[in-house]
């Protein structure tokens, strides 16, 4: 149990600095967030000062603590500070987890964090909502981290929330853009879609175990022998929360619209940590699905059909940030399948290292927006590396780390996932090479498309610039962890039970290798030209390429369904309430009284005989009732 | 001289009335609203000078009148009653054509017959008295008699009247002959002495008498005439049939029922629950379309009726006490009503409903005490009327406690407490919802004025300080030997 | 069978019959002189029952003065034929309808013997004394009350029968 | 210190009396009033909030006035946990309610004393602890609101065909309605217990069972009309729409509260036969609430009718709450009972900002307000979250403390419940986000380029009053549930221990060794 | 002397009087007619009161019988001198014109 952890002290914390540091860590962004709102709004450098800040605190304050984890093997586990109780039946803590994962977690999102912070001031300079920026990316920060840190069940489902509103908030960022807007909204409903399964499935958990401490749940949940029905619900009903948060099919669709964010968020948010936050989820609940045979599958199943699904949508796509988007949801279906197949370390270790290069690649697209005032459509660009030089190199970098190209990090992460996937199950090992392979080709695409060939739109192209420095330092910081990540190959290690795969063949691991490989081959063959184009693809592909290029109609799919299903019922209650309980119910009540008014009111004809008659007959049927029976 | 100590309230009264009639001989016509002020004014202080009268436990003139506190109760509550209403005929008088002294004195003449009803112990008596309030009010009701209205409705209360009084007299006659005396404690002893269930031909006796009083308080089945004679009446007798005329109606009823006829109460409850159920249900539900403020008071006060029968019905020591506390605040409340009712008709000439439209802001005070007035009858908090009903079921729940049926009588009563409010809240909305179509502000005289804030402190007043009247009543109501 | 049974059915049938025919004659100016014999036959009746006083009462104040008032009224109010129009069905229906369940209920009513619960202890001989003493000891109250009342009927018809004072 | 309790209760309505004598001419000093008088009981209460003692579970602050002796009735205050938070509500309610009143100019004066009056009215009903005052105080809460909305209420033409006359009227008769029904219930009680002291029927009383079995349902359905409970809950859209600002506010803030107050202080202490006989009928209705009136709220397109749906809808969780007859979920209704007072209030009265100045509160009509009215829509925005169950505000811990609750309850039935419930949040997420997306995200509209936000500190106050209070209590919710609890324990669920709860109580004390730490 | 008459037969011809006026009233339209029927009324009554005091052997009834009559000659005077007025307004004495003031 975890009292033994608990190393300083008696009270939540206010005592010495290591502890205390948790907290600040957390709170700071919060603090900065805050402010901004309420103080510094109107002064944007200031603003912007703020939460750099908070977030550089935090990152050196995650920094030593991972240090003083790693090198001096101490953690700090402040007491949790009960935050709801009633009575012994529910009991709500407000707690810290600082084992390895968090600590790797945190790092990366103060890392990745903090780079994209700089980038921002760069990006998001001269727009008016500049410090309202600032202050939701603060507020996302702190609720990341929040999810980071939670100790129980309760605590992450609040930073779940919170890390869906920030989104919700910066998805919609430029309000007044409809499209914007409607994104926002898309994220926030279908992630709750995705939360209402979660929260069952802790109620569920709950109702047994009469906890939601993650320690005391590992460690009892032997002890509860729960049938193997429960345990497989609870454990899928907990991933339909990872598949709201980390965009898995069917709930894939907001992931793609929340590119309307502005592009540092996209890398934030939509590539580099909340979308995370579901595998990250799973992971630190691995003692609970992996348990339940039935649970795994699914979700390895649903992991692998939305890795490949999403490839195949990518290769199709126009928009810069799209095709990065749909790349991400591979990427995470990845992950998700490793969890799946019962590797939650190499699920971490793909999303530490795809943290980075994803960031990378999703802030280089950013900068070449910027180069071209915010045109994102792929065909109007073209033989900007001359342009651009170090925005160039560095998205080459990413690439080649999102394909999986030695001895860049992807690599590594990625063949730890086909590894274990050949072990586990064969259909899924195949399907994650075809997705590997189509990763290597739609990214070739999308860099010849964009860098090489002939510029196709020349004013644009002339007026095309490197950015500043604030944005390319990020750019390079990011590219370096890309490239080095993958070689402390420590990391799965560091995570805990080292995953014992036996050496496999040269040959396998070559493959591998060759996969990618031949995928750029292919996008170099159709793509490396001065004006290259869809259309042999198009041809090639015929039916299946409109397919694709439709999302598969998952949209149309949901906007008939929100049309017909939910709208039928929504109208029929109203119909009802205003018909039915309105006009006939209460209506009828009240008109139907009126009307016995009116008849009653009949008995007043006003003529003196006709009362009298009534007099008579009132006392005779009296009497008749009281005496004659 | 001990028996002169107990009618001298009605001695006062009637001498009064012939002295006015004297005194209207030398009044030059213009002074006529004068001598109504002063006779308000002298009636006012006899109800002052009625407190400084003690109640006395055994009876007078053969056991034929009382003075307990429960008459002493209604007393006062008629001299209340005849005071305000006098202040009414004084600023009524302009439409009085001729006989304005007379018009008060036949008042006066009438709250004699009434003061009378309230110490009835006796068949005799009790025929005697009704007899004398009843022609009285003929006569007054049709006092505009170049006015259509009022001659219908004096025709028509008359004929019903008498035919009313012919099945009261009827049945005494059956109970006369039936146990052999007039008199109420006599009877009582009486039934008490005797054995298994009465004899078919008492209760056909008492039945008539019931419906006879019934006449009086206009229950069902004998309630058709009231509004018909509410709405043509000159409004001040209005106002003294329902204040007073029912008040002496319930008042006899308390004494035939709770005094004489308490043993056979087996024989009579149920029938009472059953009126007061149908009572409720026709006046709230004829009340609903009407337009005419005095027709649709006239359904209330059937509706009215209704509700305390309900507390009659009950049989116990709360049902009296509500019903006689709820006498109470309903002679406040109405007088309140028909106060504002004469003033605002004294300008629009008319007494239809939308005629009030935009009264807040035509009279503030008027609009108040109209509102205030129709809030009390309809039973709203703080007003007195809510504490009344209030008692009232829970008379009837308390009764429930023992037989569930009456739980029946309460949610009828319920129901109509909802109408009831539905059609109270018609008038509420022409005065303050709506707007006037001539907008011109309307006077109240001072003595007015004086009697509106007079009701209306006394609506207020006892809806949230209950006690004191509370207290009188129970004491008025501990005569009868209920529990 | 004796004379006093005789004298009761015809009294009763006759008073019964002008009854009937008070109601039922067109002419008001009829039916005030049925109710007049009306009047009479039920003083008969009183006379039968011993009470001479009430007997004599009532042949003075109703079959007198009542009556007259009646027929004054009739003749200065001289109704028209048109007012004489014949009775409406409806009417007469209900009418009939309620009197007959009105003796029917009496009639299973008075089918229990009336046993008083208290009877006085001797005769009434029908003398003026044996009403009149408790007339003005016990019922003095009622008599008072009576004749304020009676001021009262003066007072109303005076004020409601004279003619307009401009 | 005890007295303060009832001066807290009555200031306003002696307050409502000076304003009486006070001539109309002069608007401004009845407005200072009233300000003051609400103001004031607010301070009182949090004072006596401060120094309520969280360790003990009886009423508090009891002061008593004998009244009316024949019936035993005595004028007598106190608080409990549950009482002393929804005390705070009707404090914290009413004084923004009289703040956000600056937009009424006619009649101030009848206006200031009506609403005074309607305050008193509430907190009397939420502190006495005498069945006749608690419906006397009940009762009076009624017809204040009926001239309220039908002197200053407006309601736009829409489909739903009515006027605000209709609207008001159909209200009071509602009200009416459930508040003579209820007081058939108790007399009976009353009859049966032999006592009108509250404290004294919960702690030595038993009931009859057929009593409990008659007087229950009267209650139940009496207070169910007040609190918009399914299918008694058409008055209370109409009615928020057709009522001025401050009305709508202390309506579908405080005064629904009152039905939800009224079965936890007296249905189910009081009766707990009946309570177990008829819980599970409360359950399904409540389920009806959530989701039919969040469905109906989809289809809405007047932001106040929007705002009444879910305030329907809301009132649900309450109920199911209640029905859950176990502490986890009375004590979640309770503290929802005030997150959604507080949040339905502070929507309104956001509401009741832009239509001043719009005239037209419409959702389709409006467009980009964000632009113009930043800091509206920025409360706007929050109250939002707030009331789609984010966490950080008070909302979300009850929310999900009704929902451990009703799981917790365990049958079937119950769980079916729950799944609806959180089902619901869905529901209202949609319907709110889209209200908001659609008229103050988008395009700017230029026909309200004549918006103003508010600016000055007196405008801006009102709101963020009422969204630091939702805050305060999100972030740290023992704050109430403390003493909620405490109370809800010992004298509500403690005449109802169920089954269920036992079993649940012992197996926890049994897992929870840290329960304590 | 001796008699077969009891109190029942007496009380059966009170009680067909009652029911006579009783119909009278309903049946017929003429306001004088009306009333000598509510006279029947009353007549009925003292028929039964007078009956009963004498196999009572109480004067109380008859004493009753007295005040009836006294009170009804002045119930006479009031109700014609109503109904002159009446006709003095309207020219009839037909109560079917009496229904201005209905429902």
């Amino acid at each position: 149990m975890n009292h033994l952890i608990y190393m300083y002290g008696t009270d939540w914390g206010m005592g010495r600095f290591p502890i205390c540091s948790v907290w600040i860590l957390l709170f700071s962004p919060l603090v900065a967030a805050a402010l901004i709102t309420l103080v510094t709004g109107k002064n944007k450098a200031l603003s912007a000062a703020l939460s750099i800040g908070a977030i550089l605190l935090s990152f050196t304050l995650s920094l030593r603590l991972f240090w003083l984890f790693a090198f001096k093997g101490i953690q700090h586990q402040p007491h949790p500070f009960p935050w709801l109780v009633i009575g012994n039946s529910v009991r709500i803590e407000f707690g810290m987890t600082t084992d390895a994962l968090a600590l790797l977690m945190l790092l990366v999102v103060t890392g990745v964090g903090s780079a994209i912070h700089f980038y921002s001031l760069g990006y998001m300079k001269g727009d008016p909502g500049f410090s309202r920026f600032f202050a939701c990316m603060s507020l996302f920060t702190f609720s990341m981290l929040g999810i980071v840190i939670s100790s129980n069940f309760i605590q992450i489902f609040i930073f779940w929330e919170l890390v869906g509103v920030s989104s919700y908030l910066l998805i919609g960022f430029w309000f007044e853009k409809p499209s914007a807007a409607e994104a926002g909204k898309k994220a926030f409903l279908t992630t709750r879609i995705g939360d209402v399964g979660m929260m069952l499935g802790i109620l569920l958990l709950w109702s047994h175990a009469h906890t939601f401490e993650f320690a005391e749940l590992k460690a009892r949940l032997p002890s509860l022998d729960l049938s193997i029905g429960t345990l497989a619900l609870i454990g899928v009903l907990i991933f339909t929360g990872a598949m709201g948060k980390s965009a898995q099919v069917p709930l894939h669709v907001w992931l793609p619209d929340a590119m309307e964010g502005p592009t540092p968020v996209s890398a934030l948010i939509h590539a580099a940590t909340m979308v995370a936050a579901g595998v990250y989820m799973l992971c630190r609940v691995s003692w609970l699905i992996l348990p339940s045979e039935t649970a795994l599958w699914l979700i390895a199943w649903i992991g692998g059909i939305t890795a490949l699904m999403a490839a195949s949508i990518a290769i199709a796509q126009n928009d810069i940030k799209r095709i990065l988007a749909y790349s991400t949801l591979s990427q995470l279906g990845y992950m998700v399948m490793a969890v799946g197949l019962g590797g939650p370390t190499q699920a971490m270790f793909h999303l530490t290292t795809h943290a980075f290069f994803k960031a990378l690649l999703f802030l280089g697209a950013g900068s070449v927006i910027i180069a071209l005032h915010h045109e994102q459509d792929i065909w109007k660009m073209g033989g900007l590396w001359k342009k651009t030089p170090i925005t160039f190199w560095t998205f080459v970098i990413g690439t080649l780390a999102l394909a999986g190209v030695p001895p860049l990090s992807g690599f590594y992460s990625k063949d730890e996932i086909l590894l274990l996937a050949f072990e586990r199950n064969q259909p899924l090992f195949l399907i994650a090479v075809a997705t590997a392979f189509l990763t290597a080709y739609y990214m070739g695409r999308e860099v010849f498309v964009v860098f090489c060939g002939k510029p196709r739109d020349q004013h644009a192209y002339d007026h095309a610039h490197e950015s500043p420095l604030v944005m390319t330092a990020p750019l390079i910081f990011l590219a370096l962890f890309s490239i080095i990540t993958g070689w402390y190959s420590k990391v799965p290690d560091f995570l805990g039970p080292p995953h014992e795969a036996e050496r496999h063949s040269l040959l396998l691991t070559g493959g591998l290798i060759a996969v990618p490989v031949f995928g750029f081959i292919v996008a170099l063959r159709l793509y490396w030209k001065p004006d290259p184009s869809d259309a042999p693809v198009k041809a090639a592909l015929g039916k299946l390429w409109t397919l694709v290029e439709n999302k598969y109609y998952f949209d149309e799919l949901y906007h008939w369904i929100i049309k017909y299903v939910q709208g039928t019922i929504a109208t029929t209650c109203d119909v009802f309430d205003r018909w039915i309980l309105q006009r006939l119910g209460i209506g009828g009540l009240s008109v139907g009284t009126g009307l016995l008014g009116r008849t009653v009111r009949l008995l007043q004809t006003g003529s003196i005989s006709g009362y009298a008659f009534f007099f008579g007959l009132g006392a005779t049927v009296i009497i008749y009732y009281v005496v004659v029976r | 001289m001990m028996s002169l100590y107990a009618i001298q309230l009605e001695c006062l009264i009637a001498t009064w009335g012939i002295v006015l009639l004297l005194v209207d001989a030398f009044t030059p016509i213009p002074n006529k609203r004068l001598v109504g002020y002063m006779a308000a004014g002298f009636v006012a202080v006899a109800l002052l000078y009625s407190f400084a009268i003690q109640p006395v436990a055994e009876p007078f003139f053969h056991g034929m009148f009382r003075l307990d506190p429960f008459a002493l109760y209604f007393k006062r509550l008629f001299l209340l009653a005849l005071a305000v209403v006098l202040l009414m005929a004084a600023e009524f008088s302009p439409r009085i054509e001729s006989g304005v002294a007379e018009f008060y004195a036949l008042l006066m003449f009438c709250a004699v017959g009434m003061l009378m009803t309230a110490s009835v112990n006796d068949f005799i008596l009790l025929f005697v008295s009704l007899e004398l309030v009843t022609i009285t009010l003929y006569v007054l009701a049709s006092y505009l008699r170049r006015q259509l209205p009022s001659l219908e409705a004096g025709t028509k209360y008359l004929i019903l009247g008498a035919l009313a009084s012919g099945f009261t007299v009827y049945g005494i006659a059956y109970i006369f002959g039936t146990t052999g005396t007039t008199n109420f404690d006599r009877l009582a002893d009486l039934l008490r002495s005797q054995a298994g269930t009465p004899a078919p031909a008492f209760v056909f006796g008492m039945l008539l008498v019931l419906t006879g009083l019934g006449f009086k308080i206009s229950s069902v089945p004998l309630q058709v005439w009231t509004p018909d004679v509410y709405q043509g009446a000159p409004t001040p007798v209005t106002a003294f049939l329902v204040v007073g005329s029912k008040a002496a109606g319930f008042a006899l009823l308390l004494r035939v029922l709770y005094a004489g006829l308490l043993p056979v109460s087996m024989v009579w409850n149920t029938l009472i629950a059953v009126l007061a159920g149908a009572t409720l249900l026709y006046g709230n539900l004829g009340a609903i379309p009407q337009r005419n403020i005095k027709r649709l008071l006239g359904y209330s006060s059937i509706g009215h009726a209704g509700y305390m029968l309900m507390g009659v019905s009950a049989v116990n020591a709360l049902g009296a006490g509500a019903v006689l506390f709820y006498l109470g605040q309903y002679a406040f409340t109405n007088l309140c009503a028909f106060l504002a009712i004469i003033a605002v008709t004294a300008a629009t000439r008319s007494d239809e409903i939308p005629s009030f439209s935009g009264l807040g802001k035509r009279s503030p005070i008027l609009g108040l005490a109209l509102f205030l007035s129709m809030m009390s009858l309809a039973g709203v908090p703080p007003l007195s009327g809510f504490f009344g009903k209030f008692q009232l079921f829970a008379a009837v729940v308390q009764r429930a406690q023992t037989d569930s049926s009456y739980y029946l009588l309460a949610l009828i009563g319920a129901a109509a407490v909802v109408i009831s409010l539905y059609f109270y809240l018609g008038v509420g909305r022409a005065i303050y919802l709506q707007e006037a179509e001539d907008a011109s502000p309307i006077v109240v005289s001072k003595p007015m004025r004086f009697g509106l804030y007079v009701c209306m402190a006394a609506m207020i007043g006892i809806g949230i300080f209950q006690r004191p009247l509370v207290h009188a009543s129970i004491v008025a109501a501990k005569i009868f030997p209920l529990h | 069978m004796n004379v006093h049974d005789i004298l009761f059915y015809c009294f009763s049938i006759a008073m019964l019959v002008c009854g009937f025919l008070v109601i039922f004659s067109r002419n008001p100016v009829a039916s005030a002189l049925f109710l007049v014999l009306l009047f009479v036959f039920l003083a008969g009746l009183f006379v039968l029952l011993e009470a001479f006083f009430i007997a004599a009462i009532q042949v003075l104040v109703y079959a007198g003065a009542v009556m007259v008032l009646f027929l004054f009224v009739i003749m200065l109010l001289d109704i028209k034929a048109s007012e004489r129009r014949k009775f409406r069905a409806l009417g007469v229906a209900g009418g009939i309808a309620v009197a007959a369940a009105f003796v029917w209920e009496l009639k299973i009513i008075l089918a229990r013997p009336i046993k008083p619960l208290s009877v006085g202890s001797q005769e009434l001989r029908g003398g003026l004394e044996q009403v009149v003493k408790p007339l003005f000891a016990n019922y003095m109250l009622p008599f008072e009350v009576t004749a304020l009342l009676l001021l009262v009927a003066m007072i109303g018809v005076v004020l409601l029968s004279r003619k307009e004072l401009k | 210190m005890d007295i303060l309790l009832t001066i807290a209760v009555l200031l306003p309505l002696i307050a409502a009396f000076v304003a009486f004598l006070l001539p109309a001419k002069n608007p401004k000093a009845i407005r200072a009033l009233a300000l003051f008088a609400t103001g004031v009981s607010l301070l009182i209460t949090l004072t006596l909030f401060a120094s309520f003692d969280r360790t003990k579970s009886g009423y508090q602050f009891v002061h008593s006035i004998s009244w009316l002796p024949s019936y035993g009735c005595s004028l007598k205050f106190g608080v409990d946990g549950i009482s002393m938070t929804l005390l705070l509500l009707v404090g914290f309610v009413s004084f923004c309610g009289a703040f956000v009143s600056s937009e009424i100019h006619e009649r101030e004066k009848e206006y200031y004393i009506l609403f005074l009056a309607l305050a008193t009215g509430i907190s009397g009903t939420f502190c006495t602890m005498d069945l006749f005052f608690f419906y006397f105080f009940y009762e009076m809460a009624v017809i204040p609101m009926y001239l309220l909305i039908g002197m200053w209420g407006s309601l736009p033409p829409g489909k739903h065909g009515r006027t605000k006359e209709y609207a008001t009227m159909k209200l009071t008769l509602y009200l009416t309605a459930g508040a003579v029904l209820a007081l058939i219930g108790l007399l009976a009680i009353y009859f049966a217990g032999g006592t009108l002291d509250i404290e004294r029927l919960q702690h030595n009383v038993v009931l009859a069972r057929t009593t409990q079995t008659i007087a229950f349902p009267c209650l139940l359905f009496g207070f169910g009309f007040l609190a918009s409970m399914w299918p008694f809950h058409t008055w209370s859209p109409l009615g928020y729409a057709a009522a001025p600002t401050a009305a709508s506010m202390m309506h579908a803030g405080v005064l629904k509260k009152l039905g939800a107050y009224g079965i936890i202080r007296l249905a189910l202490p009081l009766l707990p036969e009946g309570a177990r006989h008829w819980a599970n009928l409360l359950a399904v209705l409540a389920c009806f609430n959530i989701l039919y009136a969040g469905w109906a709220a989809l289809t809405q397109r007047d932001w106040k009718f929007v705002i009444g749906y879910s305030s329907v809808s809301h009132m649900g969780y309450v109920l199911l709450g209640i029905a859950t007859l176990n502490v986890v979920g009375v004590s979640g209704a309770v503290l929802l009972m005030f997150a959604h007072g507080v949040m339905a209030a502070l929507t309104f009265s956001l509401i009741g900002f832009f239509y001043h100045q719009t005239h037209n509160r419409f959702v389709p009509d409006l467009s980009g307000l964000a632009r113009k009215i930043p800091f509206v829509g920025v409360c706007m925005v929050m109250a939002v979250m707030a009331s789609s169950g984010l966490p950080g505000f008070a909302n979300f811990a009850s929310e999900v403390l009704v929902f451990l609750g009703s799981w917790q309850q365990g049958s079937t039935l119950f769980r079916v419940a729950t799944i609806c419930a959180v089902w619901g949040i869905v529901v209202t997420a949609t319907y709110l986000l889209w209200a908001v997306r659609t008229s103050f995200f988008g395009p700017f509209d230029e026909k309200w380029s004549m918006l103003k936000d508010a600016v000055s500190f007196r405008q801006k106050f009102p709101y963020a009053l009422l969204l630091a209070v939702l805050l305060t209590v999100g972030f740290y919710p023992r704050l109430l549930t403390d003493i909620i609890r405490q109370s809800v324990a010992t004298s509500v669920v403690s005449h109802l221990s169920t089954s269920s709860e036992a079993t649940a109580a012992s197996a926890i004390t049994a897992s929870n060794s840290r329960a304590t730490p | 002397m001796t008699t077969a008459i009891t109190l029942n037969d007496y009380l059966i011809v009170s009680g067909l009087l009652f029911a006579l006026g009783i119909a009278g009233i309903i049946i017929r339209r003429n306001a004088l007619v009306i009333y000598m029927a509510l006279e029947i009324n009353l007549n009925a009554a003292n028929l039964a009161l007078v009956a009963f005091s004498k196999f009572n052997k109480l004067v109380d009834g008859q004493i009753l019988a007295f005040f009836i009559i006294a009170i009804a000659a002045a119930e006479v005077a009031v109700g014609l001198a109503i109904i002159v007025a009446l006709y003095r307004r309207k020219q009839t004495v037909s109560v079917d014109e009496l229904t201005t003031m209905r429902l």
